[in-house]
């Protein structure tokens, strides 16, 4: 469920927070993306789009983090 | 194939010692694995089992019947997502109620119609607001950006869905419990892993919030295998890019102002405590139900049809196990939900799995 | 339960998906079109077809159809849109061939219209011994269409040397009318308007080829073929006056039309010499071979109520004038748009 | 005085009386279409054009074009009716000739639309190398259109001895695609969803009959041409391996789609093999001429990025089948309508 | 030519020893005149003028922008004779309206107007009501079936003319004064002739009630000459089969329950004390003028086009002779009234007189 | 102005006098036509029909005498 697409905002237009719309780019197109539940995007951030509105912010420290944990528990288990 | 993925097929064949049925929650996953054949790469003895988490395919035939009777009311406007246009109610799908007669209008957003319902004060615009968590935050913003403009010709039909008390109801069956889910992770972007903790407690089954891409996939089941080999049940988050342990707080919050839970029949399942999402009571005049005073609905209808959906999506049956599949069940005339939606698990396996 | 109306079954009506070029579109094809109109060659899903072609210049048209309602007594839209592209190759002196059919139908269109209309055009191609040689659908939204939009194109083979055109015609040249006039228009307009006919009035929609071959066989030097449509024998003759920088002089009294298509005509406020026709046709040949080609025309069924109704002048006054019941001579001219009718 | 919205002028809608087959209907021929097109051959008001046409068979095709928005990157609804018309010819290896062109306006369009589009239409013959050779127009009433529909029909002539056919293609043949997918598709759909691309994505829609002359000509033995249109790849394959009774095995990596079609087609939740083409052709042919078509084809601007996509094989468990980038064999099915976007 | 025709011209040529000028008020005989010829087989001496009786061209521009205005009104259907489609207000005619996107229904007859109110509850019907005596009572009548059904949807757009006061205040201008008047058949068929009565014995001039076929009208000419030959100036019947002396009583109360006589400007005369009727003051809910609060409109538009109208339409000059007949004033792009309506003088020398 | 037609009462439908209505032949052509303004009309009588409603009924006494005073006119003229 909920097809959701990641794409970094290219610019803001800071309105009345209900309308906070920013420019996405999803690689090579671009969209009007509603920012209203991403208050603190801006542009540069990569963000996860459904429906028109921006659900989340890409943390890039956890993103990391992620991969490094992966590893550790690909490298703990292995010998299993 | 990338080199991750690879490395991730090995790690997994390293890691399962014995049988485990793993049950992706979401049908953007089950969409993503029958789409990349991901089964076929997986070591004998782990199964996945395809879950009820398409919102298109649980959504209540007396819903859609609501639908389709408001977009044949004169002055109505029923906006709705691509997806529930084929999904068969009791008396036809919209699509059928657009030739007949009805006004039905796609939209790729709830704000789209609420930016509609403003340029056309004369038309009744009524949004068929489905989805789980995922989507609904993004109803709530409409709704309160219609009230905000004044924009009093807008309403919506709400169907959303929880998905928490769905996954509860699941482990409360006698048959079919998966060993380990994974949890949706568009989902978990917005509410973040509290629920999950729960149930994973609860239930001493291991969840991992899981993603879309193979790599993600291949993570998340590799994270639930490597607990229920070594006997832990927790939540892990295979899909930490953008799932924060907490969610979404602006999108939660936009939530509880509009909606709150109510008991809900899924499709295929039945009744769910909980399982659903009403408006609150000072959002009622945006209530399209009350609003246009729709009748209640023929719950049950669908079952009449034969279709085994209930057992598919609680993983009982696999969709070829269906005895109408892709025989008086296709995507061009389904008998049941999930053969119609891209999402749906039947659908997924006739148009990948034929072979 | 609901007091509302509901729709119809998903498989009584036209539908998007219909249009969408899948499993849907072909079962339509399958269904309605080539139960219909046979196989084409080439097979159903072929891009072209490829046929085979007598030697001869090759005549070539295109028309629409958008008529309302889509049948009538005497025809349907499907009828029309052959007889309507085999008359204008006729006018060519043609023997027609092959047709092509282009449908755009409207979202909610019931199929059994759809069948029937079909079935319509199947019917009218074989009679008139046209093959219907590939096609299209399309679909749209509702209230973008109206029920059906046909076009058909149409290809024939022309074995003459004439030159049938306003540019052939020479004064003295006697005009030939094949029949009576404004039965087609008056069939629709009147279904419109509440009108009925006592003895069931048709509309006169018809192939005329085979009324064109038989004078062209016989040799007769055809100067201009044109059938009566939209704008009437008006328009139609003001244009081939105009073409030919001639003055065509017309007589009233001998002006074919039926009496209660005249009474109808005065009820609307309408002038019969401006309604349109789909199985009447005009020819412009030299007057010594005025009588053969009357007996000609008259010998075959849709021309039966053939007879001279003008001749052709040096350019006068005006391209088309015509002497009235008074004997008085009046100019006609060509009508601005379309005829709506009136109450004063 | 008025609060209310006051109509345009009169001289610049479409009105009801420009289908009426009087003054005003002629003048629009004249205004609009004839200085587009230039006269027709025997002018403009014969009923059908008479053509030569050189020794062969003869190709013949139809399609209607009801596209929205009329104009968009990369051409218009006019220059896409020519080239849909140009390449169903040349998918049965014919040289396109001659075009019909009829209309379908509602009333209430602005002339100057009209008039480019018209324009492109002529501007797209011209470098197609064919004549619209005759043409018609209708006018419907406000809301029973949408702004332009257009239907062209066109023949060709058919100079090789081949059998271009599913029935033709055997195992072991190559499946060659032209160039990447979904351009024109995604170029429309965009528009509606409210996307734009960076680079300016622009319609495929090309005439792509010089590309295939260029093969048939080298003496290749095509078997099986088609245009990638309504339902994209998967529909015409899918066609394709249903008629012949084979199955056709293809690599999902070596099907090119541009990345931000791939990412418009993510986000609007569609799938790039089913999004449609105007300028995309696929050949099937024997393996041992693989290399020079392929050579053939790159030599061609509309065709610079042929690849080979797949093989023929003996019936397996589907018609069509493809090896995803797992590495993982799936089936591909005709879709069943058309694609909607989605949300999940 | 009938022997009935060609006795009544012979009867013509005898009768006629001096110049006379006959007016014909009615743009229905006109028609008839200029279409059969007529002119040319009358007795040299004797010229028909061609009166102002034609409702279409003497429509004020104003009512016709009021039209358009109201077919522009979202919700609003304005429902028209054919007739009124290509008369130019100040902004574009009827027909340019419905292209610009303008609702606009062709309809035969007012009472289809109520049906078509009563099927569409939800939609606003106008009727477009022009006309003299003989149109009024079927207005009338539909005003009193939607009263009686209670369509309170359905509403008039008033534009309709009286000829008696057009023929006064002929008659008292000071060039141009006919010397008979060939009195509108169908008109009198309603009202009787008894304005007719008075009007003769005021203006010493001779009046004959006339039909519409080449008989009835040489009859009614030749009954004019008689009178003028004889130095009579009565109202003479030259139509009874279908008029009465008294006319029609049940149209004659249908019209008077609901009209009242007001000023009114008509087109290329000026205004006209008495000339036009408005709704009484107990059907002003279906007044559409005061139900919309339409704009007043801009009188004297036409003028400005350089329109001859009135000089023609009072007989002071032929179509013919205006300047721009047939070059910039065509049936196509029409600059005056008088060249849109078959009726009119200007289209009916236009369509059969232009040699 | 005023087209008005002459036609033939073929059938009469009595309901409420506002919506009398009669089928009416002109020459071949039928069509439904309000009578409310010639109530006094029956089946056989000619009626002038001007949009979609009966004005006047034909008075054949008043014809024939019409006929009658023509000639009347035209012989007590002529010798002028
Ligand atoms: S195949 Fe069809 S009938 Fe069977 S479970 Fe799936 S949707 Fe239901
Ligand atoms: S010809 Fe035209 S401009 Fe002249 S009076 Fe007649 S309508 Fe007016
Ligand atoms: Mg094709
Ligand atoms: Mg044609
Ligand atoms: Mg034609
Ligand atoms: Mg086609
Ligand atoms: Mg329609
Ligand atoms: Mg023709
Ligand atoms: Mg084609
Ligand atoms: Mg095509
Ligand atoms: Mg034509
Ligand atoms: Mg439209």
């Amino acid at each position: 469920m909920c097809l959701a697409v990641p794409g970094k905002i290219v610019s803001v237009n800071e309105t009345d927070p209900l309308f906070r719309l920013g420019v996405v780019d999803f690689g090579g197109v671009t969209r009007e993306v509603n920012l209203a539940c991403v208050p603190e995007a801006v542009p540069g951030d990569y963000v996860i789009v459904h429906v028109g509105m921006a659900l989340s912010v890409l943390d890039e420290e956890t993103a990391l983090q992620t991969r490094r944990e992966m590893r550790e528990i690909v490298e703990n288990t292995d010998p299993l | 194939m990338q080199e991750e993925v690879r490395q991730l097929i090995e790690e997994l064949r390293h890691a399962v010692t014995r049988p485990w049925a793993v049950m992706e929650v979401c049908g953007g996953q089950t969409h993503a694995i029958a789409s990349l054949g991901l089964e076929e790469l997986l070591p004998p003895g782990l199964r996945l089992i395809h879950g009820p988490g398409c919102p298109v395919c649980v959504t209540a035939v007396e819903l859609i019947d609501q639908a389709v009777e408001l977009s044949l009311r004169p002055g109505v406007v029923l906006c709705s997502y691509g997806d529930m246009m084929r999904v068969p109610g009791s008396r036809g799908d919209l699509f059928s109620a657009k030739a007949g007669g009805g006004n039905v209008f796609l939209m790729y957003s709830p704000l789209e119609a609420v930016a509609y319902a403003g340029s056309h004060p004369d038309t009744e615009v009524v949004f068929f607001a489905v989805g789980f968590e995922t989507t609904a935050p993004a109803t709530a913003l409409a709704l309160q950006q219609a009230r905000m403009l004044g924009y009093a010709n807008f309403s919506v039909l709400c169907a959303h869905v929880l998905v928490p008390p769905a996954l509860e109801w699941l482990m409360d069956q006698d048959e079919g419990r998966p060993d380990a889910f994974l949890a949706p992770g568009h989902v978990c972007a917005v509410t973040g892993e509290m629920d999950y903790v729960r149930l994973a407690a609860r239930y001493r089954t291991p969840m991992v919030v899981t993603g879309f891409e193979a790599p993600d996939l291949l993570r998340g089941i590799l994270m639930c295998v490597r607990q229920l080999e070594a006997g832990e049940y927790v939540v892990r988050n295979a899909y930490g890019r953008y799932v924060k342990p907490g969610g979404n707080r602006a999108a939660q919050e936009r939530m509880n102002e509009v909606f709150e839970p109510e008991d809900r029949r899924w499709r295929g399942l039945g009744l769910i405590p909980g399982g659903g999402m009403r408006l609150r009571r000072e959002w009622n005049d945006m209530d399209a139900v009350l609003r246009f005073e729709c009748g209640k609905g023929r719950p049950g209808a669908d079952e009449a049809s034969g279709c085994l959906a209930g057992q598919v999506l609680r993983g009982l049956i696999r969709p070829g196990e269906c005895p109408f599949f892709g025989s008086s069940c296709t995507p061009l005339a389904p008998l049941g939900a999930p053969m119609v939606s891209g999402e749906g698990a039947c659908a997924a396996y006739y148009h990948y799995k034929r072979s | 339960m609901f007091e509302c109306p509901v729709p119809e079954p998903v498989s009584d009506r036209i539908q998007m998906a219909h249009g969408g070029g899948g499993r849907l579109m072909n079962e339509l094809i399958r269904s309605v079109f080539l139960s219909a109109f046979g196989c084409p060659s080439g097979g159903v899903q072929n891009d072209a077809a490829v046929l085979e072609i007598p030697p001869g210049r090759l005549a070539m048209t295109t028309d629409s159809f958008v008529v309302q309602p889509l049948e009538f007594p005497g025809g349907s839209i499907g009828s029309l849109a052959v007889h309507g592209t085999v008359n204008d190759l006729a006018m060519s002196g043609a023997e027609p061939l092959y047709l092509t059919a282009g449908f755009i139908l409207e979202e909610g269109l019931p199929l059994e219209v759809l069948a029937r209309v079909a079935q319509d055009m199947a019917a009218a191609a074989r009679a008139a011994g046209v093959r219907i040689v590939t096609g299209d659908t399309k679909v749209v939204e509702r209230g973008k269409g109206d029920g059906i939009y046909i076009n058909t194109a149409g290809v024939g083979i022309v074995r003459h040397g004439l030159e049938i055109s306003p540019s052939s015609v020479r004064p003295g040249d006697s005009v030939l009318l094949s029949g009576d006039l404004g039965r087609h228009g008056m069939t629709i307009m009147s279904l419109r308007a509440g009108l009925s006919f006592g003895d069931g009035l048709e509309s006169d929609s018809a192939p005329l080829h085979e009324s064109v071959a038989a004078v062209i066989r016989a040799g007769i030097p055809v100067h201009c073929l044109r059938d009566v449509t939209r704008g009437g024998l008006t328009a139609t003759l003001s244009e081939i006056a105009e073409s030919a920088g001639l003055t065509v002089k017309l007589n009233e009294m001998s002006i074919p039309v039926r009496e209660d298509v005249r009474a109808a005509c005065g009820l609307l406020g309408l002038d019969p010499l401006q309604v349109a026709c789909e199985g009447r046709y005009l020819a412009v040949l030299p007057r010594e071979h005025e009588e053969e080609a009357l007996n000609l025309m008259r010998g075959c069924g849709v021309s039966a109520g053939a007879c001279v109704i003008g001749r052709v002048e040096e350019l006068g006054t005006a391209p088309l004038l015509m002497t009235g019941l008074l004997g008085v001579e009046r100019v006609l001219t060509m009508p601005s748009g379309m005829q709506l009718p009136r109450i004063c």
